[in-house]
């Protein structure tokens, strides 16, 4: 399946040195500093990233007075974690959406690929992907379907195209059986994709 | 209009490739990645974004405006047929080069040589030339972003629960108003504190200057007819007021 | 419905690139054009249609039907995006080899060991093999043709000056009616003389055994709208009648 | 402007390559013999090809009654000119249509390339295009000024997309100041793209 995005390597190659070269020039003509582009890079193996939208998922798990006030004004209660950059780069107006026996939500950009980097990094390429930004807005059952996941027909499902100012992200459904695991427990099941919507979180293997 | 606008709710495409979960397939691409979001942390437009930031004491000969915008329009403007040629990230790559170039940075020679010695020579090192107030400059705007958000306008022309429908304005090389909303009938959901300012034009398109942005909402039956759509499904959209109309208006 | 299907009407391409008036672009695409010629001029339908050819004389171990129909298949139920990435010719290639290894005549991995082979030295010669009796049935084949001919159905359904609406039938891999004349209003200019038999069915799209054809007018106003269509201009095109509707089924 | 259909020269050599394999693998197997691509391949250089219609077009010209004639019966009237192949490959059922001071007509394959092969031969790479498959029935007048063919609003635009068994092709209008020319000088003016309709036939030069 992952053939669809990979490419020859002369292709790769010859993409690799051209972004080399525009790298090198910038540099030189002061567009850049030689430590500016891995500063980015750094920022999102370190600040931005799923792992802060899975604390916030726990939290509002193990929370219901948090969640209420997350679902109400998103960029106030993240602050309540006081994580850092979390109004930052593609989290300036963020919006969380919650799961629910009743809702099942999706997050979308068929336009491009906005995303909530604060909370959930970069998205996969996939989500980048012609195909998912074409289907997912015509046929999000069969989507969901195609990752495992079925919704019955009762259920509504939402689905959240941004196309301006708003990032959201989805609060999934706590899976059954986790009574028993603590914030910090939670957080480790909660998947970028159950973030986006296109996953739900499993139930904890029994102890 | 062109297709890559009209992306939403194109039939028969096969499945989504969900296996492929990498952010970047080739180390090349983190690089463009990165470029690119220099640039908007030293665009001349942060000046009036919010926060303002004290972008006279950056060191850097960046003079332009770059924004999301900038990006999208490079993509949005391909021949529609050639968009699907390319990668997303090698679509980032020919953009951003061709604005180094239209705007006078590198000439193509330059950066065709240089494309060729790297080509040769894979591993010869960058220029060790760092930029610390640059550099600081990059780490705050990632951690306090560049919002839009202006005071609201005298008059919010929707209110919520009002029907609406979506205005169908020409658009050549940029729009954010999805092709496969145009025309349709929606509700308004949510009317967003404060007006947005988008920072560039686009034109007959219509975003020039700050607007109230609503959350509109659609029935899928409403979009792609009660046959063809699946049942109890609903479609949000934040949508900029100009691409709203009032009922009455049909 | 593919993006393939819907190809009359996109905007925004750009221009049509007039100046290449090559009918090959590359010497190695004759070879391929050449190929599926051949299987046309041996496909075992060629006993049904007309004129109806003694192909049991002809030694090939061809024992398959290849029409135009075969080829459109492989282009138009590839995967819609994929579909521009390749030039006219590679669809071609892409489809006619799978045909060969789906249907076992050569195996996935013959094909590759000697595309390899060939890779490593392209000017190793093909294997001196001649076919005389076949060369004449191609020579045939090209100076007579394959029409699908029949003698007219008891009902013609329509008649000249008719008004119709064009039907939107479910069509996954292939049909010969274009998306842009899909529920739109035309009359009728021509009924052609005889049935046509299309020799392969579409399946859910309706083509299966016989048919009236029908030449059909369109106003281009009535496609596009009146806005967005030139003005005084008529698309004629050739639909079979099953891809039609009297005007009093609406 | 070709450079749309010029690809780099390592994924020609592997077209090459592989086209190459498969002929050869189709003649070991007795598919094909090694002299039946070059027949097919000496039929588009000798029996069918734009010299044909260009003869139709000049008889027309200088015949009115054949012109009618052809045009009411198309195989028919190319018959009396007796030559080799017209009712073969891709001319089973051809038709012709007249430009006139009222009319212009333009040929196109929407769905794939459809083309009549007897009287123009192979068609070129634009017309296989999609951007000419896409915007020649949408605004076939302003691709025809592309080609530097201005049609008055006055005069309708027919355009004829092969969807089913006919094949088209155009009789362009004879050309202003062509009186002294013989038939054969006629054809010599005709070019491939006047019988389709993106071309007009120029005058020819003044004696």
């Amino acid at each position: 399946m992952s053939s669809l995005f990979e490419y020859d390597k002369d292709r790769e190659a010859a993409s690799a040195a051209k972004v080399r070269a525009l790298e090198a020039l910038l540099i030189k003509k002061g567009v850049l500093g030689s430590d500016s582009v891995d500063a980015v890079l750094r920022h999102f193996e370190t600040v931005a990233g799923p792992f802060n939208g899975a604390r916030i998922v726990a939290r509002a798990w193990v929370d219901a007075e948090y969640k209420a006030r997350l679902l109400e004004d998103t960029p106030k209660a993240i602050a309540e974690l006081q994580f850092q950059g979390m109004t930052g780069a593609e989290g300036e107006h963020m919006k969380a959406v919650a799961n629910s026996v009743t809702v099942h939500n999706l997050i979308i950009c068929t336009l491009c690929s906005c995303y909530p980097w604060p909370v959930l990094g970069l998205p996969p390429y996939w989500y980048k992907d012609p195909v998912f930004r074409s289907r997912g807005v015509r046929e999000p059952r069969a989507v969901l379907r195609e990752f495992g996941v079925t919704i019955p027909e009762d259920k509504e499902v939402k689905v959240w195209d941004s196309s301006a100012q708003i990032r959201w992200f989805v609060i999934p459904e706590r899976p059954a059986h986790s009574e028993h695991l603590n914030e910090e427990q939670l957080a480790a099941l909660v998947t970028p994709e159950a973030m986006m919507g296109v996953a739900l979180v499993p139930s904890p293997p029994p102890v | 209009m062109r297709l890559q606008h009209y992306l939403g709710g194109l039939e028969n495409l096969g499945p989504v490739n969900f296996f492929e979960k990498k952010v970047f397939m080739a180390e090349w691409e983190k690089r463009i990645f990165g470029i690119h979001t220099v640039m908007m942390a030293e665009s001349v437009h942060l000046d009036k974004s919010l926060p303002k930031y004290p972008l006279s004491e950056v060191p850097t000969t960046f003079k332009d405006t770059w924004t999301w915008a900038s990006l999208r329009i490079g993509a949005e403007s391909m021949q529609p047929f050639e968009y699907f040629k390319y990668r997303y990230y090698e679509k980032w790559l020919m953009g951003i080069s061709q604005f180094f170039i239209d705007r006078g940075y590198v000439t193509a020679k330059e950066l065709e040589t240089l494309t060729e010695h790297y080509r040769a020579h894979p591993d010869s090192p960058l220029p060790e030339q760092p930029n610390p107030v640059l550099k600081e400059q990059v780490v705050r705007y990632l951690h306090h972003g560049d919002s839009g958000l202006r005071a609201p306008m005298d008059e919010v022309r929707f209110a919520v629960g009002d029907t609406v429908y979506v205005a169908d304005p020409e658009a050549a090389d940029h729009t954010r108003l999805p092709g496969f909303l145009r025309n349709k009938k929606g509700t308004v959901t949510e009317v967003y504190p404060g007006a947005f300012e988008y920072f560039v034009s686009t034109g007959p398109d219509g975003l020039d200057g700050p607007q109230h942005v609503y959350c509109v909402s659609f029935l899928a039956s409403d979009i792609w007819g009660p046959d063809k759509s699946e049942p109890n499904t609903v479609i949000y959209a934040d949508l900029f007021e100009d691409y709203l109309k009032p009922v009455h208006s049909m």
